[in-house]
């Protein structure tokens, strides 16, 4: 292993740290120098990211794990600093790069007390990284309750408050329950973690040992299934998973844009991404016993989101139920338990990763210019906004599985590993992508099309540097979509060495 | 003969025990305190501890009751007027039943596993030198105690007698203050009530 | 008997310490409060701070138990004897500031911190009952003269009041408890008890323990011996409400852990189901109440009976992960608890506030205070990458290890409703508006300290492995009985 | 004349003490109560190591120590008692509740 | 052959190189995307020539697209005669839209705004178009299918300032996707049925034992849901009138000549799925028979000189599919190319009318513009001559070979609908050509002429064409349509004429126009007035469009609207604020109370203590005694 394989995980989870500890240290007064840290930060991350990614040897008879880094950090207690990545991982850290790079970019937006912002979104940003490519339960634990702590002070801070017709939800409360639900399932996994710890007693909290010692047999199988509902609603609430998903509306609502970037981009993804590391990983019979669960839930998630996001009057609001509509493929996808969904679910974690992203950036740049969000009062922004018009679209394209952008491949997937296990479900999961194409199509007609209302007449188009954000994040979707092949062979790296998969080989799928 | 004495020393004890808690006037009770302590002195001298025996009627009858009866006329407590007992007082009745009860149980319990049946003096000698050989550290640490106590009396009285004068740099709070107001309102209320 | 009493040196030179301070105190002609303040605190961090390093350097390697089982000076001891002084050190350090404005005796003040850190001292050094019941007197005796020693609030006054008779009460229990086991085994050194309690076990045995334990119980504030506990936080002059806290808390649980391990590991399936009830009802009611206080000093009251609750986690599983993890979580809570004190005593040094709401927009006027503040915040509600994460996640494992799985459950469930208020206090500092502006600054002396605790409880709680030597090491003396 | 009577009648004292400690309003017959329950506790000590045929002074021993310590108690008890009276005009225990909750 | 897959590519290419640099070319790049549209063009006679020569074939590129799991999916094209006819009318059409579009995105001297916009759409559409009927795969042809919709939207609503374009884009997208929901459901049943992508392979594979025929019944009616929503079949077909907000020859390459038969090409693509499902089959004719009629009486009371144009398109598409549901695949796809440049030559002749009259499309507005507009209307009725099945303009042929099929393979029922049918397409094109071209000329229309060369020329060649291509059905120079265009498994049969159903057609026909001269050859409306309060029951039903709009507005409003927005209220009142609030607020209203434990009242503390002592010594004991 070269220099860089043995120590760019481990950097990317100090970099950004050191980037925090910079901006404590730097002047408040200094905000230009606060973004060119960020923002130069954010790019070294993408570099490291992509790095990663493309080093990534997805060649067969590679090793499952790669660019692994052992550091003794608990020796007695059998916890240590352990780091590697597979094929699912990968793609998530340059996904991670890549909304992380975008994210800061956009965040240059803010007024108030840049500083402060930049370290608690640099201190997510280490979070997300560190629980991607932690290999150790503890610190796989450690970084994710880390990426969530940020949230609290980042929406309550900086986030906006918004009152509705019939209700109204200030940013506390958005911050409050975001942060009060998630780390309440995150309670759920925690025990999940250390009863498997204590229950396969092998001294370690090494995943990869982990594993190998519950398919000998070091985890019985009525355990499994009793800690698999932990893991799986722990993890699940962070993907969304219905009805535990409404911390993720409310909390993209109030949350501030390149928050929302980030948190519906990254941090969803990282509820979806647990039930794989530890779930199927390390509870493959709990897994099989709770699959159709799993399935259920997932399959109403994309109706139940879709439907609601139909309902919704705030842009905010659309994207963040479409969000929960589009997790839902993402566990339907994993629910499936064969090669192809799971393969399936992972492009489509990095799919809704960046079109997410791209959502909220482009519902944060109009909601920063017309105050507002309210897609009733909005209307005909497409001639006076084009690129604006243009990236909303694309992402909404791309979540209506428009062929040609990364949705399509990636639910397409999730559809034939579904078909494969449940027709029905399966069925529901193609109609929810219907109902996604009526509240996305509805929504550009009435706020991007049609006559102009005079008071949006002088609304700016996006900055250059938005327009270079926005357009980041369209190069991977267009990309992906066009020829996922790269994505899918380090995808199916990973999957295919997940154990307790149905490989489909042999006859008729 | 020991029996009689015994239970002779244990009826004044008792009765006295009644008495500190059940009398109205607190001088009083003050006085059945000391009676008590004669009366476990008593007990004491039974069990072959005369030395504790004495030290039980220097210390308490000497020290303790003095201090108590001083303090009950610095405080004006013994023209006290109405109500003596709290208002948890049946509670206090159940729960001191209640322990009594448990005690009883397990003292009957275990009744014959430690009785020797027979007492047994410890000489003396034995005594002092455990005190002050074997036993040398907690006494040092105790001689502490009794520094600490010393030194918090003072500056507790003299914090109260000094109450009133001002730090030069004082600020006091305002809402330092305010739960007082708010005790001695609810006070007033309660007089005003006829609580 | 031949006792070396050059190990108890410690000890004695905590207790000159004392008295130095109050006679510098009395015989000094001094030029002002200010310059009396200054000097006697700087002797007595001073102090603690020589005694501190003598104290590592002589029993480092030290395992000797004096006067056949009176006291023991060994690694166990040392951890806690080392923690105590730092404790009182610092919270020195961080009162300086109140004590000039708020507190009429200086020197006695100092004095009695010297003396209710040798308490702990001879807490965490005590192996047979009288020992340790003498010890906890010395401690309780500092803390309730500091806790009346407030000028002109009568909550002091109340709370001091309150405070000494139920601890007199607490003692009477425990005594009688002491006389119970005393009587029913004959021995009150907690070793040599050890097998005579499992061969006796019976009633009395139960109820002496029973007993003892709730003495012990009410010096930890572990319910439902935990009632004095808000009052007097409340009522305390604040950094004496860190005292309690943090000094304590650290003192009567070494004791505590030590009693059990050594006395009580053979009876364990006796009391083990009994102290998991209790602990649970301690962490419950002290996270759910703290959820509806105003007042930051009663709502750490309630945070710190949680807290508690989890420790003993640690205690009643009563094996080496547990006890290690227990140590190392009273450790990081020592360290965080200071720091959030050391805000707190800094607002009110200043302002003279003590609401929750009056921290509203505290990041503005002083970010680093804030920032200290919503770290401990963090730590204390198990949040990473501060102590209280690692050191939490240790005990609830160490509970499943021990077979507790309920009571890590409970214990987990607990950390996360605990999570609301601490979180109420960060919002309260960052998105309030702050009723005053101009900044608030926290003198040097005190600085560097709540510096060192916030650096501390990070490094705890991102590299641990230092502070779990340490506590192995200590938790090694125990062994044998884990 | 058996140990039991002696546990027993240390038990009665004790209780009639703590019924005194929890029932009674003035803080110095509260001082007074604790008292007893000392006085109990020492009853307990000595008859167990006269009874119990250890031969060793611990019992007495400790019993000398809770007469030290009560009496220390009891000074700083008081004064601090007075002090609360001078600042509330009042050593009522049933009024010393302006902290709650 | 095999660089056949070129011919996508340059579309693809102008589209990507216009989204990105339009800003930055002359005109906007428009003349990029004209010529690669014509490099397409010209690019599919080497195709056609090589496959003549070496007949049917498949070619896989060596690459795959993607691979998951066991499932592989490449690039690869087939080149049959399906595919030839199909890329030779998709790149004819375009080319001359796109030439015919030079001019007409031209007002006055000026380009319109978002010309280069226009143009990079109708790239991408060509290169989607043709990707679709090269696709040897089911994925592949998915992509392609969906891509077409995307520029049908993007182009219906182009003038998306206006509101109703920007609906119709809308419902346009939605209705079909609607259908798609249907074809995504069937191709992934037959991918996960079958494990492979492959189109031919699948088809082969219908009949192997093992195969599971629910699925393969159940994807064939789900494909052809699919089918009915992009070739506007009913029910779904509402959004094909509506599309007539785009501009014009927009309306001409996609709504009428290419993309809506699309639906036409699948069902013909995957005709021996088809083949062995029968009940598909006569779903397929009775959805094609009712969809020709009802297409057909709504042109016939329609105004609107686009929509009219539209309602014909979707009563032909009607007729396409009924040929495919009695088995006629040649019929079916020779119709579609005869219909593909008949219906596109009449809908660029009304956009020149359009262009010239100041987008005015409403018949009655106009009258005697033949004198005007000589190319334009000349074009016109060779159209509408031509779809009104009058020989020997293109359509009479393939309408013959549609009523040959019908009759030869269904029910009598169909015939004579069929027969109605005919005459109803006479009726409502002489309508249409009387309407507009003759009678007098409407003052408001004085200042119309005829349109600039670049979009008459285009007419005059279309026209050229629909006299002409029909007779590609005979054996002139080779075997004829019969033999060239067959169905997979099918024999090659040659053209074959029967007197009586070739008489009946034409005098149906020509009765037809007979009957719109009648009603409509003078200036005088008396007479069809008359009808209209005669039958004015039916005419309300027809003019509303058999009130199928009505319905599906009142399904979401009433049905689908009303639903979400119970869920989204659901989801705050209930999982919400009872879920999420409901936990949280207990655990504060649990404080709240349990604060009061905490009485102050130094009492209540000692109790606290004996009680703990009592309870502890007693749990204590009893552990003592039991264990």
């Amino acid at each position: 292993m070269s220099f860089a394989e043995r120590h760019i995980l481990e950097w990317l989870i100090y970099l950004p740290m050191l980037t925090a500890v910079v901006l404590v240290a730097l002047p408040a007064a200094w905000r230009l120098a606060a973004r060119w840290v960020g923002v130069g930060s954010g790019a070294l991350l993408m570099i490291g990211s992509a790095w990663v990614f493309i080093a990534f040897d997805y060649s067969a008879g590679a090793d499952t794990f790669q660019m692994i880094k052992v550091y003794t950090w608990l020796e007695s207690v059998g916890i240590d600093f352990r780091l590697g990545v597979d094929g699912i991982a990968a793609p998530m850290v340059l996904l991670t790069g890549i909304v992380a790079l975008t994210g800061s970019v956009i965040a240059a937006n803010v007024d108030r007390d840049a500083k402060n912002y930049y370290i608690l979104l640099f201190v997510l940003i280490a979070g997300v990284y560190g629980t991607f490519v932690s290999i150790d339960l503890f610190f796989f634990f450690f970084f994710y309750e880390l990426a969530i702590v940020p949230m609290f002070l980042l929406i309550a801070v900086w986030g906006s408050s918004s009152t509705f017709a019939d209700f109204a939800r200030t940013k506390e409360y958005g911050a409050l329950k975001l942060v009060l639900m998630i780390v309440a399932a995150s309670v759920l996994v925690w025990i999940g973690i250390i009863a498997i710890y204590v229950w396969v007693d092998i001294g370690t909290f090494d995943i990869l040992r982990l594993r190998d010692a519950v398919q000998d047999g070091g985890l019985s199988s009525g355990a499994q299934k009793t800690l698999f509902p932990l893991v799986m609603v722990g993890f699940g609430l962070l993907a969304g998973l219905w009805p535990f998903h409404t911390w993720s509306p409310d909390g993209h609502v109030a949350a501030p844009t390149s928050v929302s970037m980030l948190h519906a981009g990254v941090l969803m993804k990282l509820g979806a991404f647990g039930i794989i590391r530890v779930g199927m990983t390390l509870l493959p019979e709990g897994m099989e016993a709770w699959a159709l669960v799993l399935f259920i839930l997932g399959t109403v998630n994309v109706v139940y989101g879709a439907v609601s996001a139909m309902a919704q009057t705030d842009l905010k609001y659309v994207v963040g139920y479409s969000s929960v509509s589009h997790m839902g493929y993402v566990i339907m996808g994993i629910a499936t338990l064969n090669s192809i969904g799971l393969t399936g679910a992972t492009l489509q974690m990095f799919s809704h990763g960046i079109m997410t992203a791209l959502f909220f950036a482009v519902v944060g740049a109009i909601y920063e210019r017309a105050h507002t969000r309210d897609t009733l009062i909005l209307n005909g922004l497409a001639s006076k906004m084009g690129w604006t018009t243009a990236f909303f679209v694309i992402a909404g394209l791309t979540s209506l599985g428009l062929p040609g952008l990364s949705g399509f491949i990636a639910e397409v997937l999730v559809f034939i590993g579904a078909f494969h296990e449940q027709p029905i479900l399966g069925a529901l999961g193609i109609l929810g992508a219907a109902l996604t194409a009526v509240y996305i199509l509805r929504l550009v007609a009435r706020v991007f099309f049609g006559q102009r209302d005079p008071q949006w007449d002088d609304l700016p188009d996006l900055t250059p540097r938005e327009i270079a954000a926005a357009g980041a994040l369209v190069v991977p979707l267009v990309l992906v979509g066009i020829w996922p092949a790269p994505f899918l062979d380090v995808i199916r790296h990973g999957v295919d060495a997940l154990p307790g998969v149905d490989a489909l080989v042999g006859g008729l799928l | 003969m020991g029996l009689v004495l015994f239970y002779a020393a244990a009826t004044l004890t008792l009765f006295a025990s009644f008495g500190v808690v059940a009398t109205r006037n607190i001088v009083h009770a003050a006085l059945f305190l000391l009676a008590a302590l004669a009366g476990v002195a008593g007990l004491f001298v039974l069990l072959y501890a005369e030395f504790l025996a004495l030290v039980q009627l220097l210390i308490y009858g000497g020290a303790i009751i003095i201090v108590i009866l001083f303090a009950l006329m610095l405080t004006r407590s013994g023209e006290y007027e109405g109500e003596t007992e709290t208002r948890r007082r049946p509670f206090a009745a159940v729960a001191a039943a209640l322990l009594f009860g448990l005690m009883t149980a397990v003292f009957v319990a275990d009744a014959e596993q430690f009785n020797t049946n027979t007492r047994q003096a410890v000489p003396f000698r034995t005594l002092a030198e455990d005190l002050f050989a074997a036993w040398a550290v907690p006494f040092e640490i105790a001689s502490l105690v009794l520094l600490v106590a010393l030194i918090g009396a003072v500056v507790i009285g003299r914090a109260g007698r000094e109450e009133d004068e001002t730090l030069p740099e004082d600020d006091e709070p305002d809402d330092a203050q305010e739960p007082v107001r708010r005790g001695s309102r609810r006070r007033a209320e309660r007089r005003r009530r006829g609580v | 008997m031949q006792v070396d009493f050059t190990l108890l040196i410690p000890e004695f030179m905590l207790a000159g310490l004392g008295v130095l301070v109050l006679v510098v105190d009395f015989t000094v002609p001094w030029a002002s409060r200010g310059a009396k303040n200054a000097v006697l605190a700087a002797l007595t961090v001073l102090g603690l701070a020589v005694t501190f390093a003598v104290t590592l350097w002589m029993q480092w390697d030290t395992h000797e138990i004096l006067y056949e089982h009176l006291i023991y000076v060994d690694r166990y001891a040392l951890l806690f004897k080392a923690l105590a002084m730092a404790i009182g050190a610092v919270v020195v350090l961080i009162s300086m500031e109140y004590v000039h404005t708020r507190i009429r005796h200086t020197g006695e003040f100092y004095a009695l911190i010297v003396f209710a850190v040798l308490g702990a001292v001879l807490m965490a050094g005590a192996a047979e009952l009288l020992t340790a019941y003498i010890a906890i007197e010395l401690l309780a005796f500092c803390l309730y003269v500091l806790v009346a020693l407030s000028r002109g609030d009568s909550r002091s006054g109340e709370a001091a009041v309150k405070y000494i008779l139920l601890g007199a009460i607490s003692s009477a229990v425990m005594l009688f408890g002491i006389a119970l086991i005393y009587g029913a085994i004959g021995e009150t050194g907690f070793r040599r008890s050890e097998l005579l309690l499992e061969a006796v076990f019976g009633p009395t045995v139960a109820l002496g323990l029973a007993m003892f334990v709730a003495g012990l119980g009410f010096k930890l504030s572990m319910a439902p011996f935990h009632l004095w506990a808000p009052d007097v936080y409340e009522g305390a002059p604040t950094p004496v409400t860190a005292l309690v806290s943090v000094l304590s808390k650290a003192a009567a649980f070494a004791l505590t852990l030590r009693f059990l391990a050594e006395a009580g590991r053979a009876t364990l399936d006796e009391w083990q189901l009994a102290l998991a009830i209790l602990a649970a009802l301690t962490m419950t009611v002290g996270t759910f109440t703290a959820l509806v206080q105003d007042n930051i000093k009663r709502l750490l009251a309630y945070s710190s009976v949680a807290q508690v609750g989890f420790v003993l986690i640690g205690i009643i599983a009563l094996n080496e992960s547990g006890a290690r993890a227990a140590l190392l979580h009273i450790a990081g809570y020592s360290f965080t608890n200071l720091a959030a004190f050391a805000v707190v005593i800094a607002v009110e040094a200043k302002t003279g506030r003590e609401r929750i709401a009056d921290y509203a927009g505290l990041a503005s006027r002083s970010p680093f205070l804030a920032m200290v503040m919503a770290s401990a915040m963090f730590s204390l509600a198990g949040l990473p990458i501060f102590a209280g994460f690692v050191t939490k996640f240790l005990l609830f494992t160490s509970a499943v290890e021990g077979g507790l799985f309920w009571l890590m459950v409970v214990a987990v469930v607990n950390s996360l409703v605990s999570l609301y208020y601490y979180l109420r206090i960060v919002r309260e500092m960052y998105v309030g508006d702050a009723a005053e502006t101009g900044r608030l600054r926290l003198p040097i002396a005190a600085s560097v300290p709540v510096w060192f605790l916030f650096a501390g409880t990070v490094f705890v709680g991102v590299y641990p492995a230092p502070l779990m030597d340490a506590a192995g090491a200590a938790v090694g003396v125990l062994a044998p009985f884990l | 004349m058996t140990l039991l009577h002696f546990q027993l009648l240390s038990a009665a004292i004790f209780c009639i003490g703590l019924y005194g400690v929890l029932a009674r309003r003035s803080a110095v017959l509260v001082l007074m109560s604790i008292e007893l329950m000392l006085n109990a506790v020492n009853l307990q000590l000595v008859a167990f190591g006269a009874f119990s045929g250890f031969g060793t002074s611990t019992g007495q021993v400790i019993a000398v120590f809770v007469i030290t310590i009560a009496a220390a108690e009891v000074g700083l008890a008081l004064a601090i008692v007075m002090r609360l009276f001078r600042s509330r005009g009042g050593v009522n225990m049933d009024e010393i509740d302006v902290m709650r909750g | 052959m095999e660089q056949a897959w070129l011919i996508p590519v340059f579309g693809f290419g102008a589209f990507a190189f216009l989204a990105l640099f339009r800003k930055y070319l002359p005109g906007q790049g428009k003349h990029l995307s004209v010529l690669a549209i014509i490099a397409a063009f010209v690019a599919v006679w080497p195709v056609l020539f090589d496959m003549l020569d070496k007949g049917v074939g498949e070619h896989h590129f060596p690459r795959d697209w993607f691979s998951a799991g066991p499932l592989e999916v490449g690039w690869g094209i087939i080149v049959d005669p399906l595919t030839i006819v199909m890329l030779a009318l998709i790149t004819f059409v375009s080319v001359i839209v796109q030439v015919y579009s030079l001019g007409y995105m031209r007002h006055g001297n000026a380009d319109d705004p978002r010309v280069g916009w226009y143009f990079a759409v109708h790239s991408l559409f060509s290169a989607s178009m043709l990707m679709l009927v090269l696709a040897d795969n089911l994925l592949l042809l998915y992509v392609a299918w969906e891509l077409v919709g995307l520029c049908s939207y993007l182009l219906i609503g182009f003038w998306f300032e206006r509101r109703s374009a920007a609906e119709a884009a809308k419902k346009a997208f939605v209705t079909t996707r609607i259908g798609d929901v249907g074809l995504l459901i069937g191709v992934v049943l037959l991918i996960v049925e079958f494990g492979t992508v492959d189109v031919i392979e699948i088809m082969n594979s219908l009949g192997d034992p093992g195969v599971n025929q629910a699925v393969v019944t159940a994807s064939a009616f789900l494909v052809f849901f699919g089918a009915m929503g992009k070739s506007a079949q009913f029910p779904l077909h509402v959004w094909l009138p509506d599309a007539m907000e785009g501009p014009t020859p927009v309306s001409a390459l996609i709504h009428a000549a290419t993309m809506v038969t699309a639906g036409v090409f699948l069902v013909a693509r995957l005709f021996p799925l088809f083949d062995a499902v029968e009940s598909a089959q006569l779903a397929i004719a009775a959805i094609g028979i009712v969809t020709a009629l009802m297409g057909a009486a709504m042109a016939l009371v329609m105004t609107d000189l686009k929509r009219i144009l539209a309602y014909s398109t979707m009563s032909h598409l009607g007729f396409m599919m009924l040929a495919l549901g009695a088995g006629g695949y040649t019929a079916a796809i020779f119709h579609l190319l005869m219909h593909g440049v008949a219906k596109a030559m009449l809908f660029l002749s009304a956009g020149s009318i359009m262009h010239a009259a100041h987008d005015e499309t409403d018949i009655r507005k106009m009258g005697g513009l033949r004198k005007r507009m000589p190319v334009t209307s000349a074009a016109f009725t060779v159209g509408a001559l031509a779809l009104a099945g009058i020989p020997p303009l293109n359509a009479f042929w393939s309408k013959d070979e549609i009523l040959l099929a019908v009759a030869g393979g269904l029910n009598p029922v169909f015939v004579v609908l069929f027969l109605v049918a005919i005459v109803l397409s006479a009726l409502y094109m002489g309508r249409a050509v009387l309407v507009v071209f003759f009678g007098k000329l409407k003052p408001e229309n004085d200042g119309v002429h005829e349109s600039p060369r670049i979009m008459a020329w285009p007419l005059a060649l279309l026209a050229v064409l629909a006299v002409v291509t029909g007779f590609i059905a005979l054996p002139i120079g080779y075997e004829g349509i019969g033999t060239f265009l067959v169905a997979p498994g099918d024999k090659p049969h040659a053209f074959e004429v029967v007197p009586v159903w070739l008489v009946a057609s034409v005098v149906l026909a020509l009765g037809g126009l007979a009957l719109a001269y009648a009603l409509y050859g003078d200036e005088d409306t008396s007479r069809v007035d008359a009808l209209r309060e005669r039958f004015a029951r039916a005419h309300d039903v027809v003019a509303n469009r058999f009130y199928m709009d009505h319905a599906y507005q009142w399904t979401i409003d009433r049905v689908v609207l009303r639903v979400s927005a119970f869920l989204a209220l659901f989801d705050r009142k209930v999982v919400n604020d009872v879920g999420v609030n409901g936990p949280g607020l207990s655990a504060v209203e649990a404080g709240r109370r349990l604060r009061y434990h905490v009485t102050g009242l130094f009492a209540d503390y000692g109790l606290g203590i004996v009680v703990g002592v009592a309870i502890l010594g007693a749990l204590l004991w009893i552990r003592s005694v039991t264990g």
